[in-house]
């Protein structure tokens, strides 16, 4: 099995790439192991209760990723600046299955890896 | 992977992407890193940086903390910017066009944040 | 994985380089990846995103690209007209995760 | 302020940037208001946008639904971009790059978002 | 009494934009009446919990400016879409002092000012 | 403020261009916002943020400026030295803000 892993730096809504690495990703798991890191901004993403009105919640496509088995990781200098704590990797106001636990997992992601996307502004 | 290469197109300070991808790159190392100074990103490379009153991280120190990571500048990119006439740190190697690109596809993955 | 790897430490480089662009033609980034395009030997274009602009540059025409693959949505989105060299798909992500994870691809995204 | 400049200069669709100014223009209306389409803002000029099938609003609809709202393209911009040979949108009125500043410094403001 | 209005789109951390904001707004405010309006990503600057480790507490200049006098309002549609929730244009997540309002909130800050400093990537 | 808007009405332009700018020299903004000061009889730039770059540039030279005033501690952090033509502050902010609000001034930001 190969394995792609994303890489994102944008938070939702601001910039496509949320929802284009959403639709890599989705197709990418019907046959690989799909990894996404959430750098920067992108630790954004996964907040809960996101209720756009003209736009797709781009929340709730990550947690459908996670559910269909991708790895979905943040850093934990950019969630904690950014007022997202954890406890053991888990975030309460974060949307299930997205874990906050370390940019060496970034480095670990990519040494498994295939092929590497990085889609940032 | 066994290589990566980061290409850095954004000035620094002015963002968090050169800290963020510098801190990507240094926990890296155990792979073969190339950082990639190119267009705006060129700016890293001057020297007598001094970010204490500011109140941020020295970027030029990570470069230094980390002798690990191979750092290039794209010189049509630090020509366009004047920085030929300036002092710049000594840990960035400067390759023309050809070289940069030759140095980017030769790494297994090439990555811009 | 291990074929690949082997092609690899032979010195061999993979056959065909994939480049997904979402930037418009004047950014450094796609300055940058049309200037890899320019080295590569088969190249084959994807263009999703903002990256569907770069039909409208002539400059294309001079690029030796195996294929421009471009995405369905974001072209009408933006009212960008395909020339009769492309490849307009809606199932525009599936075929790029099928090429790009292809053992003898390598992907860049820009 | 009785007149708001407002500069758009990133691409739409692949950004909020042009939904976000577009919008802003709309609530500025009680005042005179004008947007600048420059540098990669003009393909916001090009004709036949649908954007049903991206599943997001259609930024050229926005135009035309609000007639107060003047609307202006810088021209070298889309020369550069090749869009004189393309359909483009007939709410927006092409100008030359002096009557662009000429409009952008006669507002009381200029925002670029 | 003159009036400034400084317009952000960029959230915390990812550029200099809303400490420098925080550095006009601070001078300004000595002598002049001093409005922010946050659109886009910048509706994530008043999150509340944020914990920096080498950079300023950035939604705590801001909840100084607030106290200190500035008028700060957010973005309805912006602030939703990333999963902050108002009532009566108070947000629990939010610092207090700043308040989701309305975007027409703008368009009065526009009217009344003076000067605008719009601060965007 | 009434004087301010008689002023305008008069068909008057305010007497000086205050320009800050916080962008590197290359980017589409740090090129209008020049583009401006090209045009203007009486400008003053204000450099903070990546904008202190522009004081590597040759061309800043031909611009005619009545004053350049720099952010110290952008400026330091950057490695940039400034020229002798240039103003360096520490209290930068508070200068800008006391240009800026001038009623015979008009403030441009990029």
């Amino acid at each position: 099995m190969t394995t792609l892993t994303i890489i994102l730096t944008d938070g939702p809504y601001i910039s496509e790439y949320a929802e284009m690495a959403y639709k890599i990703a989705k197709a990418a798991l019907v046959h690989h192991k799909v990894n996404i890191f959430l750098y920067l901004d992108a630790v954004h993403i996964p907040k809960g209760s996101q209720n756009p009105v003209l736009f797709v919640n781009i929340g709730r496509l990550f947690e459908e990723l996670a559910s269909n088995g991708a790895t979905i990781r943040a850093c934990p200098r950019c969630a904690a600046a950014r007022g997202y704590q954890a406890t053991d990797g888990v975030c309460q106001e974060y949307l299930p299955g997205i874990r906050i636990t370390s940019l060496y997992d970034l480095a670990e992601m990519l040494k498994e890896s295939d092929k590497v996307i990085a889609l940032s502004k | 992977m066994r290589s990566v290469f980061y290409l850095l197109d954004v000035a620094p300070y002015g963002s968090e992407k050169a800290y963020g991808l510098l801190n990507a790159a240094a926990v890296s190392i155990k792979m073969n890193v190339i950082v990639g100074l190119y267009a705006d990103g060129v700016y890293l490379a001057l020297a007598g940086q001094d970010s204490r009153a500011l109140g941020v991280p020295n970027l030029s120190d990570i470069i230094y903390a980390y002798p690990e990571m191979k750092v290039i500048a794209h010189e049509p990119s630090l020509a366009k910017r004047g920085l030929f006439s300036q002092s710049l740190i000594e840990r960035v190697e400067l390759v023309d066009d050809e070289k940069f690109i030759e140095e980017t596809v030769a790494s297994d993955s090439v990555i811009a944040l | 994985m291990e074929h690949d790897r082997q092609l690899h430490s032979d010195g061999k480089e993979p056959k065909v380089d994939i480049f997904l662009l979402t930037k418009p033609p004047f950014s450094e980034r796609a300055r940058f990846c049309l200037r890899l395009i320019e080295q590569s030997e088969h190249a084959v274009l994807y263009l999703a995103g903002d990256g569907v602009y770069v039909l409208l540059e002539e400059a294309l025409e001079n690029l030796s690209l195996a294929r421009i693959v471009v995405c369905r949505e974001d072209l009408e989105a933006r009212g960008v007209q395909a020339g009769d060299k492309t490849v307009v798909l809606v199932d525009f992500y599936e075929r790029l995760v099928e090429d790009a994870m292809n053992k003898e691809s390598k992907l860049y995204a820009f």
